[in-house]
């Protein structure tokens, strides 16, 4: 084995998902990585670097375009015991795969009463903030939340990033595993040598403790929540963050717990806002935090419009100032 | 911008010196004439070729047919007994149906669609398993890996690259399997039959592609699906061989998807076979075939019919008499009347397995919710084992 | 022209549907009829019956099968002046056209800043309770709402199915068009003779006056909250009931003006719960009007699971009494 | 189950008495012969063909192979200094994206993939809307409607229904408009591909199909895309013709795509051209090509360089000489020249613009959003006119 890291740089996210992969490609031989130009390229973003060298192009291929086609051979690849490890492209280029995906992906366990699980990764980099060309920066995380059957797991941080992949392709059951471009150059002072523990899927974290209100958060938009936070001690707001981590399964209790202590909750994500992610989080905060409440949960999301030009996206993207400005409409006057 | 090559003259100057060469990068990798179909349906029963069949083969084949057609027409009066809630019949198709499952060995795999309920009966399936999805107690009956038969498939051609990536796996895994997905002339039109073919191509996966063209897609004629001088001529722009089989000639499809599987086996990959037939019953249950389609038509397909060719091919040979006729019939029978006896029982369904197998383990949402539904059938009196239909209240 | 409806005999919605497409289909020949069996066979729910008989193949067309075929030569139809009004034939078919529906047909409009409208009908019978086996029951309505650039709208009743159908073939943007399969054979003693107006998209009615709670749902479970409304009366709870007919765009209006005057909110639908269009709605009437709200909005959907068996499915469905459910958990003690 | 058909035994009986027959529907609707595409790319330059060719037109169409390298240089330059966000560059593909828009009539479509700005351009097209996508500050830069070219598409193959709905349209409408859409060998492979051009034969619509074979998908090169002798053998699946040219060859492509667009506007239906050629940059400018191509096989097709086939076919018959290739490159100069100047502008951009054209009327929704982006803007102060890129904050 090759080491393509170094061991005391630190590393990007892109460099601790291709370390999860090789991790988990060395512990278990049914473990395959599949796309477009993930193999002697190592993959658009470099994510699949040195896999196909390493391991052979049998165990990393690349594969004809067709994303239906790669999502559907995975599913018969899965059904004789391997574990795929399938790579969108770009978000967008994941909607061809969309049947497949709905229809057979999410839905084979149940279908087959158990007989023909479908443990499986679907990796998407998703998100905007890189200056892409339209069809390159969208957020299509409601189209996955809203399809039983399927896992949604997004990591905002490096070691997340190995941690989340280990367990996504660990997990016996498909998961949609969302890629934050924009974060894929994110460093951290994490030894690939001594890669973190597996985080496990479906527990949210709380990545900044207060007491003023809470911004449920995750994948892109972390990073501008505590930003934000910090920004906010200005205004005598002591924010508490919460990264998801894991769409479904939902956290309820992380969440709730930190939304009842502190009363008001803002959900940012990227994602449109209306039928997006932000709706299902404030829906369910309010069901069941409703008498903790302090003011109506608000969202801060992208704009309900196809996902806009490199040169006008700063202004479609949920930023700090967005987040503050939805703050300070969280009813201060009113309460506690 | 516009420029017409019509206007032709004479150009100055010698004729050019050099000669021209093909571009660097380009070679053929194939010679397209082995991947022609046939320009007739391949047959083999009222041939001479019928000599160098294996009698054991034909009545078998003839006996399975019978049974088939039996089975269609029992799950068909199941239909209108209100015991399943849905039956697509493959009455007429029986050959291609039949000689797909006599086609592959025990440790290959089937990847049928809705109407092929029959093949994975042919392949070894219990028949009511084989009826579950279409009853509408569950969607897949069986266990899949038991006879290795996959989920009977609605989405139309989706199927297709599960075959693919499924034989791909075997073949990586260094196990001698094929695959066989079955798909109708419509799902040919489909994106998904169009990406299955070519990954199979580019992977040399052990796997056959079986297209029954019935002539139908529900109402839609083969003329409106396609322009192409056979569905088999599709086989070449993946480069893989197209054949074209008669597919109510029982014998010819068995020896066309038997060379097929075999050249899978040894390496040769995916091959694309077109079995030529007709459906005689309607779509399903629930379509009215007098809407798109005269009487005339109907009946000179019944005079082609697979159980017909076979009959009189079997009798001329002296390898069938009335007895032989009666004993097939019989067996047909008493699969039948087992086959109704037991689908008059009212399945015993527990409506908590909703939330049985959506995830490997349940999440905290799911265990809410079957909480929700146990503490309603609670309140019901409900005994949990109540079969009738979508009554929504 | 043939008149294919009786003028006396109550309508179905099917013939309702039927109607809007031929009066459109006769007054406009831009509007052109496409999909899989739409022609000779008029649709396997026969709602397209007599249309290739009266206007002809070209106005009518029995295309080969292919549903991102069928939306994509759709979309170049639109791009030269064209109305095309596609069939789905079942809500989950719709899966394989998504690419085109979301990369193109949402956004031609706003990509080519104006220049290419997409005037096109998206028919799409959807939901459950007709006993149908897997694939054939799908509340697909999340995957369209989380579309920025479609119209979505669904009809409840007879006169709606018309009065819809007519304006979204007349609307200049592209409008998903959701028939509740269930309610095809409802009828209405409505005359086909004498159609009822076209209505607006992106107007909620008020089915049923209340003043204890509201009820806010659309399609294939207005009828079922219209029956729990007058269950509920025997508990002494006085029952609105909004229809909203377009989820998008969303009547905020109509939905909160009715909430802000009974104080509380069940969300009702079929669609799976977890990312469901309740989600939405139910955030964002919190956000309009938490001042108002005696209790959380809740919401009564399908279960989280893969649509069920047909034997199965009316414990999936939402029901009368899981809508009494919900409504008796609206925090009565706690209020007005 | 199982049953071996290498059993091969005699047959008691008679041969059969009567004679096979083709199942009854069974007709061979066209000859696939006439389908097949040449066993190798059809070339004009350096034959004797050359001579029946337009000599206008042959300098029509140096002229713009010029003009096109000198504005794939400029566009890659722009990229270099941050003007344009990312280019795909289609040097070594000049002849095809002329050819492409030569063979159109005025009234004609062009549907382009991101690759073909070029083609876009040569049709009249204005450069920099032509760049407006990849500068960044819209999506599509031009109005479609005005030289018919439809937005440069990323969606692989998506823009080939289109195209076929849009010709159908047309004939529906009795205009006699051809649509020419282009999409890559990679493209090939995606289920658009199949249902475009099954949709286009079926319906007999006036469209031709350009596959720009240039060797690659990014980084995937052929063989692993597809085991078909040529891509244009694709075509014989659908039922219309295939047509192999050597895309470096102008002169080829230009009277192939033009056969091809005559045979569709007389209404004999669409054709499938795959032109040979070769991508001599990487992917875009973020791609590095170094990682899955040698310098040789570059260096090869550098030698076979459409504008060099071109330029040594006009001089040796006398028809170009070193005034004239001047005059070329100056011509291109100029317009680089002007390209360059105006994409140095900094493109003005109105913010509020994210909201126009979402809808015919924006709903309530977004006038209260576009009221808070505006609310924003004024309180930062923002003159609205900053085209920087995604500083999120
Ligand atoms: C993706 C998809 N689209 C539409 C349907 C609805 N549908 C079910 S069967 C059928 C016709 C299929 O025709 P064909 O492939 O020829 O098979 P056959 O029914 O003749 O066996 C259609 C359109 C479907 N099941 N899947
Ligand atoms: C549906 C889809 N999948 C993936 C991509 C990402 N992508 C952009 S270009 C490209 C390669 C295309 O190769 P080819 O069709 O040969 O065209 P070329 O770039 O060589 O002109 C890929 C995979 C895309 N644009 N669309
Ligand atoms: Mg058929
Ligand atoms: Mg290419």
């Amino acid at each position: 084995m090759t080491t393509t890291l170094a061991a005391a740089k630190p590393a990007t996210m892109a460099q601790a998902l291709q370390r999860a992969m090789r991790d988990a490609m060395a512990e278990d031989p049914t473990v395959h990585v599949m796309g477009e130009d993930v193999g002697t390229l190592g993959g658009v973003f470099r994510v699949t670097d040195g896999l196909a060298k390493e391991f052979g192009e049998d165990r990393c291929t690349d594969t004809p375009l067709a994303e239906a086609g790669i999502l559907g051979t995975a599913v018969g690849m899965a059904m004789y015991g391997l574990r795929p490890v399938v790579e969108m492209q770009f978000d967008a280029f994941a909607y061809p795969a969309f049947e497949q995906l709905i229809s057979h992906v999410s839905r084979m366990r149940n279908r087959t009463r158990g007989a023909m699980p479908m443990p499986m990764v679907i990796r998407v980099p998703y998100g905007g903030g890189i200056g892409g060309v339209e069809h390159h920066s969208d957020s299509s995380e409601a189209y996955y939340m809203a399809t039983p059957g399927l896992h949604v797991v997004t990591p905002a941080t490096v070691e997340d990033a190995y941690g989340l992949l280990r367990a996504a392709i660990a997990s016996d059951d498909p998961v949609v595993f969302l890629e934050p471009k924009r974060l894929y150059w994110s460093k951290a002072a994490w030894s690939p040598e001594a890669p973190t523990a597996v985080e496990p899927i479906g527990k949210a974290v709380v990545r900044r403790t207060g007491r003023s209100a809470t911004l449920v958060t995750y994948g892109p938009s972390v990073p501008v929540c505590l930003e934000a936070a910090e920004a906010a001690q200005a205004e005598g707001w002591d924010l508490e963050v919460v990264d998801l981590r894991s769409l479904v399964p939902f956290d309820d209790e992380t969440v709730c717990a930190s939304v009842r202590r502190t009363g008001r909750a803002v959900v940012v994500h990227e994602s449109t806002g209306f039928g997006g992610p932000g709706g299902e989080i404030a829906a369910r905060i309010t069901e069941r935090c409703f008498h903790h409440l302090e003011a109506p949960v608000l969202r801060v999301a992208g704009f309900d419009i196809p996902y806009p030009p490199p040169m006008l996206e700063r202004h479609h993207l949920p930023g700090v100032d967005r987040v503050l400005d939805a703050v300070a409409r969280l009813q201060w006057e009113a309460g506690s | 911008m516009k420029q017409s090559s019509s206007t032709v003259q004479e150009l100055p100057g010698a004729a050019s010196a050099y000669r021209p060469t093909p571009p660097p990068a380009w070679k053929p990798r194939t010679d397209p004439a082995p991947l022609l179909p046939e320009a007739e349906p391949h047959r083999v029963l009222g041939t001479d070729a019928v000599a160098t069949a294996d009698p054991e083969l034909l009545r078998r084949l003839y006996a399975e047919l019978v049974r088939g057609r039996r089975y269609n027409a029992q799950a068909t009066a199941l239909t209108k007994q209100g015991r399943l809630a849905v039956y697509p019949s493959s009455t007429g198709q029986e050959a291609c149906e039949v000689a797909a499952a006599l086609a592959l060995e025990d440790r290959d795999w089937l990847f049928p669609s809705y109407r092929d309920t029959l093949a994975a009966v042919a392949r070894g399936l219990d028949p009511v398993q084989a009826l579950t999805l279409l009853r509408g107690d569950w969607h897949t009956g069986y266990d899949p890996h038991e006879h290795r038969v996959a989920p009977l498939c609605t989405p139309l051609a989706t199927q297709l690259p599960h075959a693919v990536g499924l034989a791909h796996a075997a073949r990586l895994k260094g196990d001698d399997v094929v695959a066989l997905a079955m798909v109708g002339d419509g799902g040919t039109s489909e994106g998904d039959f169009h990406e299955a073919l070519n990954f199979a191509a580019v992977w040399q996966a052990p796997v056959v592609f079986l297209v029954q063209n019935n002539g139908f897609a529900i109402s839609v004629p083969l003329a409106k699906q396609t322009a192409a001088p056979s569905l088999a001529h599709k086989a070449v722009g993946y480069g893989m061989p197209g054949r074209l089989v008669d597919g109510n000639d029982a014998v010819a499809v068995h020896q066309v998807l038997s060379e097929a599987v075999a050249r899978a086996r040894r390496g040769g990959g995916p091959t694309l076979v077109e079995a030529v037939t007709y459906r005689i019953d309607a779509h399903t249950n629930a379509d009215d075939a007098t809407r798109y389609r005269g009487d005339s038509e109907v009946e000179a397909w019944r005079a082609h019919d697979p159980i017909l060719l076979l009959e009189r091919e079997l009798t001329e040979r002296g390898m069938l008499d009335e007895e032989g006729k009666r004993q097939a019939a019989e067996a047909a029978e008493t699969m039948a009347a087992a086959l109704r006896e037991r689908m008059n029982a009212e399945p015993v369904l527990d409506p908590m397995d909703l939330f049985a197998h959506v995830y490997a383990e349940q999440t905290a949402q799911l265990r809410e919710q079957a909480a929700q539904l146990r503490a309603e059938l609670d309140a019901a009196g409900d005994d949990a084992s109540a079969g009738t239909e979508g009554d929504v209240r």
